[in-house]
This record gives C-alpha cells, structure tokens and sequence, in this order.
C-alpha cells in the first residue's frame, strides 16, 4: 500500500461516527450551552481534524496494519531481552467481554467479586513464583515497575532515617537500562559495574563499591548477555552487609520459571513484566503490565490500595485496602492493566507449575540451539563465557564480519526485515562491539529457528559477496532508506503533521509539482498511477 | 505425569523435537543449561500453583466463570467518573487495536514496522490539532505520569523546585505526583474559590518573598477533580510568565472539541490522560498519558518519552518515520537521559488517533456540546431537589459535586440505597458530598431516573426525619 | 509472505489446541470405549492432519489473510452485479456475543425473545421495502432463496392442479445465471430472452413466449447491464395474463431502495441478499443471507416455521409457527443465517428510511459519475441505451481496445490487481463484448472513484504502449501466472493435498531437487533463502 | 430534516461532493438517474420504517438492549442437539475468520485473493484426510442442501431415480430433500431395526420388481438421527453395487478421529455439515455442506459446488490455485450447469480448516474418544433411573435416546421442570421419548446434574403417582 497521512484524505462534510444528539428536552432545559460558554472559553476555530467516512478511516488503519510486522506474524526472536512470545488469542477473546470492559473501577465491591478475585489469585501465583510476600500490580510497564521499587526502597530507608545518607544505587551494565534511570529519577546517583574479563558480574568491583551510602543494588539475571550470575546471592549478601537492600529486575526472569526464585537469592523487592515473561501482547509498546513483588518487610510500602481476600459467613470475599499509612501512594491510576493482568492470569492457568517449567526449559533450549546454529555462521562470535551455555538469550556480536566487510550489525538488521524478519542489535552503549540479541523463548519451533539462523547465514554471505546489497537495503519493504538526520535538527524535525506543514510545507509543494511534472503521480494527488511495487505490505 | 507434557503454547515440548534439538546441542539433559544456577538458590521442587486447565474449552469455561461474578455498568446505570469514564468507543476503533499486527507488534524498526510509527505519528499529529500545539509525545502510562513528568521537565529547564498547585486535583493523581516529584520538586497549594483558581492569591504567592525566584511552574487543572473548566488559564499564564515560570495544564482533552486549548490561554505544557478518547472503561485499566509542547527544543529536550517525527526517504515525496532527538532518552544514556523510557501504552495511543480521526472536527464539537449540555441539565435536575446543591457554581463539564446535607441525607447513604435499583449515582467525596458524572452515553431518561430515585430518597427522609425528629444520620434508613 | 501448504508445516508430536479430557469417573464407569467398538468401526490409521503448535497454525492463517484483498482494504467496485458495500465493523461486534453464539435453536422460546423480535422486525422491514406481504429469511444466499421462490412457484401450480401443464421458466439473459439454473433444477425448461437493438428487455419476446405453459418469469431489474426495464409492470401482467407468476431477482435492489417495490410493480415473489444491499460481509463467498418475500397468495407456501407476534396479558411475544399445511417445508436448518441477519437488521437501524434512500440515491450518483470517468478511457465504452443513464451498475466493453491492442478484459483484470485492485469480467455468457461490470455502490468516496478510474486509464495506456506488460501481469502479487490447463485434465486435477501428491508427488520431490541443485531453497525446505520479494503480500 | 443527511456508511452525502459529481455527470438532480422507473411504480412516499439510530452508540444500546433478551446456554445446562451442537470453538478460529481480510472478500481472483484460495483447498484437503476421500467441494450451503446435492448426483450420474432412505433421518432435513429432489427422485423408506439399517429388508427391496433397475442410491445416515452409529455400512454399500446404484453416506465427521470413515466401507459419496468443526451453535445460523467423493469424473462432473485444485505457476516449485472443471458450474453455463452455484459458506469452511489444523490427529482423536465416552457415561446414569429406558441398543455418538413412560413422566414434562432449574435436558421427539445430546463440554459433574434432576422428578412423580393412583399425566406437577 502506499497510504498517505490520514490529513491527507480528508474530504469536507464526511463524517466518520455520528455522536449521539442531546435531547429536545434538555435542549429545552439548558438553553445553548455553546452561546453561554464564558468569555473566552468557546473554541474559535474547530479543530484541523480530518473528515473522511467510516470505510475510508477504517481502511487507512487496515492498510497501515499491514504495514506492520507484529509477533503473529514473525519469527520474533530478534528483540533479545524483551520476550517475545505467544499471546495466545484465547485470552484476547476472553478479556473483551462487558464483564471487563463495561467494569467502572469505583463501582462496589460486590460487583467486582470476579475481576478482585482474578488479580488476587495472579499476585498470589506470582508470589509463588518469585517467593516473595506480597506482590503488586498496580504498575503498566517494566520500567515503571522498577521505579516503584526504588520508590520504595527510598521510603523504606526515609523510614529508618537513612533516607538522606544513602544517596547511591548500584547496577551493571548489562541490567536493563531502566535500572540505572529510574534510580536517577529517584534523586540517586547510580554506579554502574562493568563484568570481569569472562562477562560475569565481577563480584570484586561490587565489594569495592558498596558502602554506607548505598541505599541498594538494582541488577538484572540472567544478563542481557544470557549469562546467570552464579554468585547473585553473595551480591545480595554483600548489600545487605551494609544496609543497602537488592532489587531484582526480573525482566529475563523467562528461562528460571520454576528453577530459582529471587527470593531464594535474598531479593527484598523484585519485578516482573507481564507482557514478556507471563504472555500478554506487546501491543505496539505497551500498555504491558508490571508486577512489583516484595519482601515481608517491604510490604508496608506498597502502592495502594491492595486487594485482601477475607472468609466470612457469607464465604469468601475480596475487598481493596486503602488503609496503608507507610504506602507510597499511587504509582497509577486504580489497581493496574486490567486486560494485561486477566491474559497473564489465564496464561499462567493454561500451563500450571509443569508448564510454566517446561516454558523455562524450553527456551534454555531454544537459546541453546540457536546460539549452535549462529555459532556455525562465519563471523559471528558470542562474546564471553566462551563455550558455556546460556539461559534465556544471548548476546552476539558481528565484530569479525564487520572487520571484515564493513557491514555493520545495523545493517545487517535492515536487510533481515526484507526477509520478513525483524532484528535489533541493542541496547546502548554497544560494549559488545556489533551487538545482537537474540531470545528464541519457548514459543518457536525448531524449523523456524532453522530459518531465523539461515537467514543471518544469508546475510552474512550476502555480505561478503555483495556488501551493497546489505548496505543498500531495504530493498523489499513499504518504504526505501530514511533520511534520519531531519530528525535530530530542530529547525528541521517534525514530530507532528501541523509541524511538518510550518517547515517543510513549501518543499512538499515543490516536491509534488515537480513530480507531477515528470509524469508521476505525487502521494497527496489521486494514487492511481502507483503502482502496487511500491505499495506492497510490509513484508 | 508419565505421558510426555505437550503443550500448544510450547512446540517444541514435542518429544522428539526436543530428542533433537538436545542431540544437536550436545547436551544430555537440560539440565546442562542451569549449571550457572548454583544449587543453593535452585528451588529443588515444583511450584505451588493451582492445577492448570490446558485444554482451552475447560480454561475458557474457568475464566469466564470468574468474570460473570462481575456485574459492569452495561447492567447498572452509572454515574461514575473520577478518572475513568464511560465514554462510547466506536466499534472501527477496536476492530483496529485488536489486529494481530499491532496488538502483537514491539519495538520493530521504522521499515518493517512503518505502519506502527505511521499510526503514533498520526496520533501525535491528531491530538496536536486537537490541542493546537505543535509537539505531543508517544503515549506515557497514564495521566498521572504525564503530569509528573511535565512538572519534572519544568523544573529541570528551569532549575527551579517550586510548583504552585492552583485548582483541585483528584486525590489519587496528587499522590503519584507528589511521590514521584518529591526528590526534586515542592508543591505548594492555594485553595480554590468557587471551585476555580484564586488568581489573586496565585499572585501574591508566586511573589511573595518563600518563593519568589524559584517557581518552576503553575499547575492547573481543567476540568478540576469536581469537573469545574477554569476560566482564568490567560490570567495564571501571565503570572507564571511574568515570573519566568512556565503554565503547566493536566487536561481532559475531551471538550476540546468546543473549549478553547490551554495553548490558546498561554499554557506552555498541557498534559492529561486520553482515556476519553475512545477506550473502555476496563477497570480502570486503560489509561494514557499525553504531554504537549510547543515546538521549543527547551521543553522537547526534557520529553522522556519516544517522539516520532516524518522524515525523507530516498523516493522523493516518500514519507519515512523515525525517532526525533532519541538522546534524550534512557535507551540512549541510561541513567543520563531524562527520566527513562520504556513499554508504556503505545497501543493506545494507537486506538486515540483512529477515535479522533472517526470523530473528526464535527464529532469533537457535538460531543463537546452533548457532554456540556448533559452536565447542566443534570446539574439542574439534582440542583432541583429540595435540599440538595451544587457545591460550586463554576461552569462544569462532565462532572460536578453535589451536597445533600440540606435533604438530609449522606453521599454513602445514597449510593447505598440507589444500589439497590441498580444505580451507581456518583463517587463519595465527603460525609454528604456526591460527585456526579454523565456523559454522552447518559440520556436525558437516565439522568431522569437518577434525579427521581434521588427525589424519592430524599422525600422519603425528610418525611421520616420530620416524623422523628430525626437527626441527620440517614445511613440507616438506606437499605 | 511465501506460505507453504499446511501439511508442509507438520511437526510430529506438536499440539495445536488440547481436548477436554474425560473425567477419571467417566472412564471407570464406560470402560475402554474404543476398545469395545463393534468390528470395522474403529479406525485404523490417525487422519493425516497436520501436528502443529497453535502458534504456527496462527500464523499461517495470518500470512495467508494477508495474501488475500478484503473489501476493507480494496476500491471494491469491481465486482458488478455483487453489491460491494461497506459492512459496518459495529454489526461484527454486535453479534459477537454469547447472547448469539451460544443460543441453541430449540432452546425454549421464553429465552430466544431477543433474536426472534429481531428476525421479525427485519422481515417486517424488508416487506415494506418490497411491499409484499410477507417475508422468509431462511436462506443463507441469494441463489437458495431464488430456489426458494421457484419451489413456492412450483407449490403453488400443483395446489392449482396445473403443476404438470405449466413446466416452462422464462428468464432474460441479462438476469442473474441463478435464475435460470434454479428454475432447471426445479425441473423447469428455460427460456432465455435476449434483450432489444437499445439493450432493453424485449417486451415483444416475451409476448411471443409466454403461454399455458409458462410458470413464471424470473427476471432481474435492474437488469446486469445497469439498465431498468421501464416496462417491468407490462412484463408482470402478461405473465400474469396467462396464469404464470411473476418472480422479481432483487439482487440489483441497491439502486431503488425507497424508489420502487417489487409489488408495487406486480410481482407475485422476489428475493434479496442481505450481503448484498444490506450491507453484511460476504465472507469469501459466503455465509450470506436471502430473503424471499412473498404476496399474500403465496405466503400460504413459503417455507416454516414462521416467526410470530402475539400481544397478551403478559405482554408482546415471539413465537415460532410451524403449522404450515401448504408449506414447501424446510429450505435449510432452523432459521436462517442468524449472524446475517442481525447484522442486516443493524444495518437498516442505522439507516432509516432517509438513510436507505440516500443509499439509493448515492449509489446511482456514483454509478453515473463513474460512467462518464469511464467513457472518458479511450477503448471504453459502455454498450446498450448509449447516453442513458444507468441505475446500480453498467456492463462495461474493452471491444475498441481488443481490437486495437488484442488486450482481453480478462488481461486487464489481471493487471489491476497489481494496483491493488480487484476487477472482474462479468457473468458468462459475453453477449457484450470484452465485458466488465462495475457497481460503485454508495460506500465509495469520490476520491476512490477517480482513483479507480485512473488505474483503468493508466492499464489502457498501457496496453496501447506496452501490451507485454499487461500480458504477462501478474508481476506484483503473491503469486505468479497460474497454468490453468491442470485443472481441466481430470488425469492432472488436484482438488486436495492427498490428489496432488498422489498425482505429483514425483514431479513435486523432482522438481524440489532441481531447485536444490540450482541452489535455490525449495518451497517445502525450510524457506530461509526466499527473498521477501516473493514473499509480498498480496499487494 | 433541514440539514442535509450526512451518513458515516454514504461518504458522497457530504453536500460539497454530491453537488461536484452532480456537476461533473451534468445533472440537476439525483431524479434524472431514475427516467427509466415509471411513475406508476414509484413509491412516492418514504418508506414506513422505524426510527433509525444513527449515532453508533445509540445504534448499539438499542440491538445490545434486544440482545439481551436472550439467554443463552452458557447460562443454561444444556444438552439440546437435534442438527446443532455445542462443540468447542478455539479462539484461534475466531481470530482467522474475523480477519477483515476474510471477512469482507468475496470473489476475486486467483492472484489477489491468493490466500482464499489455498484456505479453502487446505479446507477440502484436511477434510479428505478426515473423511479418507480425494475430493471434497467448497462449501455448500448446509448438510441439508449437500445431501439433497449428493443424491441429485447419484439420480443424474445414473439416470435412475430410486432413493432407498436405510436411517432414521432428521426430519427437517427429511423435508428439505424431499422437495429438493421432488421433481427428479423418488424416495423409498426401509425402516430401522433397533436404531440401525435393516440391511436384509434393504436388500429385498432393493431388487424388488418395484426398484429393480431403477435404483440410484441407498441413503444411509450416521450417525443417525437418534445418534445411532450405524455397524452395517460395508453390507449396505455391497447391496447398492451390486445393483449398480451408489452408496450415499450422510454423517457428522466429528467422530471420524476414531471411527472408520465410511469411504473405507465402501461409501461413494459422504456428504454433511461442518458445523461441529469449528462453528458456533449461532441459534442453529452457522451451518455449512460438504460433499466428499472419490477422484472419479463421473462423480465429480456432477459436483455443483466450486472446486479448488492445485496448479503449477510459471515459478517453478510455487503453487497456484484455481478452479477445477468450472464448466460444470451454473456460472459457466446457466441452465446447463449442474443445479447452481451462488454464494453459500466459504467462510464455515475456513473456520473448519483452522479448527482441523489445531485439533490435528490426536485432538480429533482425543474429541472422539472424550465423545463415546461422554454418551455412554450419560446413556448409563439416565437408563439407571428407574422406568427410564433407552430406545435402541446400537452405539451412540453424542445423541441417544431415552423413554421415560415407565417412569410415569412425558418428555415435555421432563423439559418443562428442568427448565426452571436452567436445564434444557433435550429435544423432545414423542410423548414419552426425549433426544439428550452431550459433547465435549458436558462434563461429569454437568451430566451428574441431569440425572440428579431427572431421578429426582422420576421419584416425586412416582411417590405422587402411587399415593393418587394416577395416570402418566405429569405435566402439572412438574411447575
């Protein structure tokens, strides 16, 4: 498809959905609400929205659609770190029912008695999961799960008076970033470790950099390079030994389901994202879903309010506590991601404590045959802990081939997309030179990790024989090679349509009367002599 | 189990798949995978979890056995706001967030996920006209963050840490910002008058000798936490302005569609959640947060959030997508970016612009002029009662505030007794203060019928009340 | 997306969706139940379906969705005499609900009040749109409900007694194919009118073949080429004046809703298609929905049981009739396509009579401008009535341009699918020339028109200045030229996997091998080294 | 109305573009279209139709608020069958057909609509692996038509016009082949014996002097219309060759995962309804025919029904679709076709594709066993009850049959006490004989209830009838 900007199909006078009409008698009643609007107030000019019936809008969405390379669709191992997985369908058609959607959060609890007991049941499991006491699911992301744990880790220190000393947050480099920004929004200054000569996280360096003035450690493991911290528990010691408390961003938590626990390694607060480990769909970037999970003595901090299950005479009930003087208070609006959280709690109740372990050792699996399989293209290398196995994914690196030929692990993503793929290097900074993350999970099968790795051959190959072809790639795309430095001058970027109009509107008139004028059809103009080559969905 | 456990979810459970793959590899079992995983932190048993239903007819028959324990507000007449409302959402609108593509979509790059940046820069696009503002970010999480955020961003432009809070706030959302703010910022309140802001004691405040020179921002709210528009954002502008603050504006954009934009009023940050804008109520489970600036790289800079912007191609006349100034974030700088950046609520995003490009201009004023109309008449309806009044008498959109002390009356012993008649007549605000919201989906009938209901209760009380002699306790006459 | 056939993709062991699983309870209590089936009973070999994880069998739908050109995504007007319109997303949501899916059709009237009130309200509707007496919605196409008519037709001669002596069917040739081949399976002889030297009906040939033997003309109107019969109540009374009835194809109604009913001209039944002028999907041929509405002579016939309204004490209610001495009986299961139906109904709703007249009136506006577009193609022309207007369609002729660049219509279809296009012939026999028929309906912009119209304009252009290129189209769809010939030889014709394997099998593995050798990656290897371009969907 | 009617379905109603095609067409007005619709026959007024609701929110309160009249059987304890089950739809089905893609295609070609066409062939093909047959149609539209098709195929391939109907057959399918083929074939009954074919009885009648020469096709249903499993098809199938007719074998394949399929006795044509596989009971609208024969012209020329094959393209190795013989087709040759070819189900059809691919052998399998077992576990609770009775000995699939007169109850009074407990126990078929369906969603516990229920009202009613010595009349005590 070659679908122009939704501004571009207006058509004045159309209508999209007809709003339903006031009444004669409140007409009656109210008079003209609009003539009567203080000074000031009364919009002058409507919004520049477009007009365009309903087919065409919903047409534009469908093509645009298309345009897109979803997890369904995909062999989505690509986006290391982020677990991309099968959300399965039955729960997409289980949420969108009235009894969820029509659900006002203020309404009485007894009208809520399902909804209540869902998301108490899924804290409880994830309790379980992590062995910790009390978890919550108040928070719409992985990173602002994290927040709300440092969150409170800083109440909890103010509680104990340490509030003002313990002014530093320790990570490492290959946590998630959020890690090291949500502490910094926190008001903490963060240290960041760096791992030994064999990518482990180098004890030594944490020994050194603990003190007095830590208020905790916030790491991820496994990595972001696939490597278990063998000695996570004497991390949390050493915190510990000095008064700081271990925040666990369980965000690779996909490949020890079952097998550890960040309890089990003295963890006070821990995280979970619903939409990587437990299922849910990613939805484009969200909403996601966290789960903030907790020690016993970190529980009177939670965000509010809590969902308690009670036996009464009357048999169980579950109600929402509020009363919960040492909370930090809301971290969002109500009790969280309602339709994440009933996915992620049907998830988890389609595969039990068997399948939520035969999930975690299925993907070490997959991790593991893939890393084989790219092992065996030349000039790719997986960096550290040579010949070791890894958990859940893998960071890889293109160095040689890039000494090599010159194409670099950017590009060599680029290209992958003409073959339907998608394919991402990294998180910055690159301290893997030429980075790749793949993360197989348990969701593909065995012949389409065969096909993901032939094509990553096929490039590499291409590569060596025709470098231009990677370089010049996308070759078989919706839309050709950007120009991306119009985006980082603000005399030139556009982040909205009105912008682009201001600063570009002239050189988009001269562009489409110059192709106009050389036979061509410009996009805004009526499409019909483009032809369908440049109009091809995504893949 | 003794058969091999197979699951849908999991292909390659299948036990020759797996024989395969762990021949190919070399490893006897998986165990081999875990020996980083030292035995002193290995769980050694299985997870204590309820027995799992894997067939997906007996998971179904489960989960939707759960839910039909709720009772939603398709079978209760509503009037329930205060933060979450019960706005249509056109069905084009779901049909479109729920294709596989997008639902299922990530962090994909601006080629093989042209149509996602596609769709969020259309949305950017749809609000910024909505809102007449030239820069609106990829959706944060909700309104909440949107609002902490904006206020942030004020004080790292300006150095500042002061923040005059200058209307009412819903409760829960002062309590996220006042958390997240706390390193760096303080909030200092002046009280309303009249349900609006007290430009006057704004003034005096901002000048006066505790914070003069250190204000970041003025902070308004409209509609306010009782529905109130405020009608003095030019004047609060000026003020912050004269003092190099800057207006920051937590909005519902909603009415935009006949209201004038904060920008229009001066406002230099307007903020909020969209929630209106074309999602479900879902518990409370929905919601987006949007913040919007003018086209000013002091602000754009301090945006933690993804800002997607057009940009050339090799095609001439070709449109591309891509990340503005993506230095700013924490992907790029880790602790170094502002705030951080992460899965937030894109998706919704998403469902907004397809709302707004449905509604188009014509749609956002009629349902600007339904939901003022609806809002006055039944202010006007419960005003009506004998004993019951609003509790100010600013213009209000959408919701507003009502006290039945003077019938005799308790705001829980309302909602109690319309309980039974299935009516959720409004949010508890006080011992005797009710807020009440409608909203386009609230007819004239409905309105009616809680203004009866309401009448009857309160006829009924004072009859009783004037029989006893009662006092004003009414709880127990609510059943 | 290059998608191999499902049985390509089998994995063994895999699982696509669990069983319910009987009870240990049940299994004491019945025993082995297949080790106790009578002889003969118990089958042998395991069906040779796909092993698939529900992922994959997903996504392989999905990719194949995307090869696929949906009225949602298409200008779809290329497909005359069809009826191509907007099927509101709202009507899918609205039956989307266990209040439907779940509904048992004996279940007891008292809990069925909602559907029955609609499937009557929608009856009511449609005979006030027909005018007739009564309405039938039993069917679930078009054709079945001509059937329908012709069986009632049949029912009623023999009620006559004159059910042998009238055993004649008069059609025209530009009336649906359906009405010709019904009234032959019906055990009818056919006659086929041709139309004047002006493209009318030719009331002067019907004259000469009506007669004692006649049991009904069975007639469209608007006929396929677009054109009204002005004489339509002149046709009706000379079948009537000979004893026959009179048989009204509506499938053409599109154009004349609110303008002019089938009874108001005489006709005794006539039929419509809900997926057509009222607006429901049409589901890749189906599920639709037919109407047959009947005078109040024939209601005696028409098929049950019949939905009733009653007003008692108790109320208004909905009951089902099924004493119908004199009726045909079944026509298919239950009550008709209840998914159609509500959706038509909702479709009517939305509308009103104001709105089911603008449908009228827009769709012959569009018609008209579309024309004139049309004409405006050299090598176009629209046959017939020359400088008349039209009603719902025109049947359109490339003859000037087959002349001129040996370009068939059927070539030119094949090349606007490249823009994304959908472009059909027409109904067999070609009595006009090179035919096509385009049928804007009133869901299409101007705009879309226009650009519809370009793309005819630019393949003209084309077939004049490089006929190559229209020839050997397809070149930017999913799939290449297809050998048609295969299909035609019953010794090469696959109509299933098992067939071609059969057939092919050894030419399949053969051919597969020469592309391994050639270094390609055949279909049914994995797909690694297929190139997106082959892999495009389907525009 | 004033204002003009703008309508989200009609783009062209905005007045601006309906005025420029006006000009562009040369037209004063929209009535010049219509010079060829005499005033005789025109209307001349508006149609009398209810007030629309053209807002989408009105619109939708509106058909939900009928909707909701409704009760629908996952409210009720269900076992009605009778022609439309209650089978397990996988949400994965519903994903495919809803695709817009699917939805709203209709009949392009080969090239564009690639993917409809290899759905529908993986359709016919997974059926022939199911059903051990070379070719299967694209769907008819229901297994009432299909039968009706399939021996109309049998009466034109032969030239006779003898049907020998062997089963117990719905009767409102009866009813619909009857007059399908009334003008062609003529049916002769050969009743059951003990639920099952009586294949001596067949064999006489079949080389009666009446028949003899003139029969087309012995007509066997399986399972029947009481679910009786029929054990004789082999026998049938040989006294049908021997007389040079065929064997038609009309079934539900739901059970074919572990029976034999009938072409494996000696079947040449299978034909029935898809609904079973993957579609919802959709208050009996959701049906859909197959007919299924051997790869033999003289059969498959009689086929009305599309037919997609295989073919290869001008790629090597690729595969293309296209239709198979369409000069057999009523779109091909009007009148001269066979019967005719319209619209009818394509979309049932891929929906069973989807739901076979997910079930794979062992879940067609699994749904097989989880069937007899299920049957017989309900056979044996109700034929426990005291005077209750199942009326044939055979092997059951789904359905059976019971007799409650010797409990002195009727069928509808057993319909009518259940009901008030939300029990729908089944299809009332005679005074005393009710139809009880399970399936895989009726589990233990739910067909426990039934029995519960029936003992219980099998008891009172027995208490009642031995203290009043009353008749077998127990409608009134079953309120």
């Amino acid at each position: 498809w070659d679908e122009p900007l939704i501004f571009e199909l207006t058509a004045p006078g159309e209508r999209g959905v007809l709003v339903s009409q006031t009444e004669p008698g409140v007409r009656a009643a109210v008079g003209d609400v609009l003539a009567e609007l203080p000074a000031g107030l009364r919009r002058e000019k409507p919004a520049a929205l477009p007009e365009m019936g309903q087919m065409r809008v919903l047409k534009h969405y469908l093509r645009l659609s298309q345009e897109n390379l979803g997890a369904d669709f995909n062999i989505d191992i690509g986006q290391g770190t982020c677990t991309m997985k099968y959300a399965p369908k039955v729960n997409d058609r289980l949420i969108n029912t009235p009894n969820l959607t029509a659900m006002h959060p203020l309404q009485n609890e007894d009208d809520a008695q399902g909804i209540l007991e869902i998301i108490w049941r899924t804290e409880q499991m994830l309790a379980e999961i992590s062995g910790m006491h009390r978890v919550s699911l108040h928070t719409s992301g992985g990173s602002t799960a994290i927040w709300t744990n440092i969150a409170m880790i800083r109440a909890y220190h103010e509680a104990n008076g340490e509030g003002e000393q313990r002014d530093e947050v320790i990570t490492t480099i290959f946590s998630h970033p959020s890690n090291a920004a949500a502490a910094k929004a926190a008001g903490y200054k963060v240290v960041t470790l760096y791992p030994d000569a064999d990518g482990y996280p180098d004890l030594e360096a944490l020994r050194g950099a603990v003190g007095p003035r830590t208020a905790a450690i916030m790491i991820t493991n496994p990595e972001d390079t696939g490597i278990f911290n063998p000695h996570v528990k004497r991390w949390v010691e050493l915190a510990h030994s000095v008064g700081a408390l271990a925040s666990y961003d369980q965000a690779n938590a996909n490949g020890i389901l079952g097998i550890t626990r960040a309890r089990d390694a003295g963890f006070d607060v821990c995280h979970f994202n619903l939409h990587k480990t437990f299922g849910t769909p990613h939805g484009c970037g969200g909403p996601g879903g966290g789960a903030s999970a907790v020690s016993e003595a970190m529980t009177p901090f939670l965000p509010g309010p809590l969902v308690d299950r009670s036996v009464g005479a009357d048999g169980v009930r579950f109600t929402l506590n509020a009363d919960l003087p040492q909370s930090i208070g809301k971290v969002a609006p109500f009790y969280g991601v309602i339709p994440t959280i009933v996915r992620a709690y049907s998830w988890m109740m389609a595969l039990g404590a068997e399948g939520l372990r035969a999930v975690a050792e299925t993907a070490v699996l997959n991790n593991n045959y893939l890393l084989k399989k790219v092992l065996e293209i030349p000039g790719a290398s997986a960096p550290y802990a040579v010949g070791r196995r890894r958990i859940e994914q893998v960071r890889y690196s293109w160095q040689e081939l890039f000494e090599e030929t010159g194409i670099s692990s950017e590009e060599i993503g680029i290209r992958a997309a003409d073959f339907g793929m998608h394919y991402w290097t990294s998180h910055h900074p690159y301290v893997v030179p030429q980075p790749f993350t793949l993360e197989p999970t348990e969701s593909y099968s065995m012949a389409e990790l065969d096909e993901y790795a032939a094509v990553l051959a096929q490039i590499a190959s291409e590569a060596r024989e025709n470098a231009e072809l990677v370089r010049t790639a996308p070759h078989n795309q919706t839309v050709h090679h950007t120009h991306h430095d119009d985006l980082e001058d603000p005399a030139r970027w556009a982040i909205t349509w009105r912008a682009y109009q201001r600063k570009h509107g002239e050189a988009l008139a001269e562009g489409r009367a110059a192709a106009r004028a050389a036979g061509e059809t410009p996009r805004a103009d009526v499409a019909a002599t483009v032809v369908a080559a440049d109009a091809v969905a995504a893949v | 189990m003794t058969t091999p456990f197979v699951h849908p979810y999991i292909p390659n459970t299948a036990p020759a798949t797996k024989a395969a793959m762990l021949a190919a590899v070399g490893a006897e079992s998986i165990e081999e995978f875990y020996v980083d995983v030292p035995a002193e932190i290995r769980l050694g048993r299985a997870l204590d979890l309820p027995a799992p239903f894997t067939a997906e007819a007996d998971l179904t028959r489960h989960v939707e056995g759960l839910l039909g324990r709720n009772t939603p507000t398709t079978q209760r007449l509503s009037f329930l706001g205060a933060g979450t409302y019960n706005h249509y959402v056109p069905a084009v609108v779901d049909e479109v967030i729920n294709r596989s593509e997008f639902l299922t979509a990530y962090a994909g790059e601006p080629y093989e996920d042209h149509g996602r940046f596609q769709a969020l820069f259309q949305y950017q696009s749809l609000m910024a006209e909505l809102l007449n503002m030239d820069v609106v970010n990829v959706p944060t999480y909700d309104g909440f963050q949107a609002t902490a955020t904006a206020l942030s961003m004020a004080g790292r432009r300006s150095g500042r840490s002061g923040i005059v809070v200058v209307s009412d706030v819903l409760p829960d959302k002062l309590s996220r910002v006042r958390d997240f703010v706390s390193s760096n910022l303080a909030l200092h309140h002046v009280p309303t008058v009249d349900g609006l802001a007290d430009a006057a004691a704004v003034a005096a405040l901002v000048n006066s000798a505790e914070l003069a020179g250190d204000v970041a921002a003025i902070w308004v709210e409209t509609p306010s936490y009782r529905g109130a528009v405020e009608s003095g954002i030019r004047a609060l502008a000026d003020i912050a302005h004269a003092v190099g603050a800057v207006l920051v504006v937590g909005t519902d954009p909603v009415g935009y569609g006949v209201l004038t934009p904060p920008a229009d009023q001066g406002a230099d940050i307007v903020c909020g959640d969209i929630q209106s804008l074309g999602l479900h109520q879902w518990y409370g489970g929905a919601h987006a947060g949007f913040i919007a600036v003018h086209d000013d790289p002091s602000f754009i800079m301090e945006m933690p959030s993804r800002l997607f912007g057009l940009e050339s191609t090799t095609v001439p006349g070709e449109y591309g997508f891509g990340d503005v100034a993506w230095d700013r974030t924490s992907f790029a700088l880790r602790e170094d970016g502002k705030e951080w950046v992460g899965t937030a609520a894109a998706l919704w995003g998403i469902a907004a612009g397809v709302h707004l490009a449905l509604m188009g201009p014509q749609g956002m004023a009629e349902l600007g002029e339904t939901l003022l109309s609806r809002t006055r008449y039944a202010q006007q309806q419960l005003a009506a009662i004998a004993g019951i009044r609003l509790t100010d008498s600013a213009l209000h959109l959408r919701e507003f505030e009502i006290d039945v002390a003077g019938a005799g009356l308790s705001a829980q012993g309302i909602v109690d007794a319309l309980r039974s008649e299935g009516i959720e007549p409004g949010v508890v605000t006080g011992v005797s203060t009710l807020l009440v919201c409608v909203t386009e989906l609230s007819s004239q009938a409905d309105i009616d019928r809680l203004a009866e209901a309401v009448r009857a209760l309160a006829e009924t009380t004072t009859t009783t009340a004037s029989d006893n002699n009662a006092s004003d306790n009414t709880e127990e006459k609510s059943a």
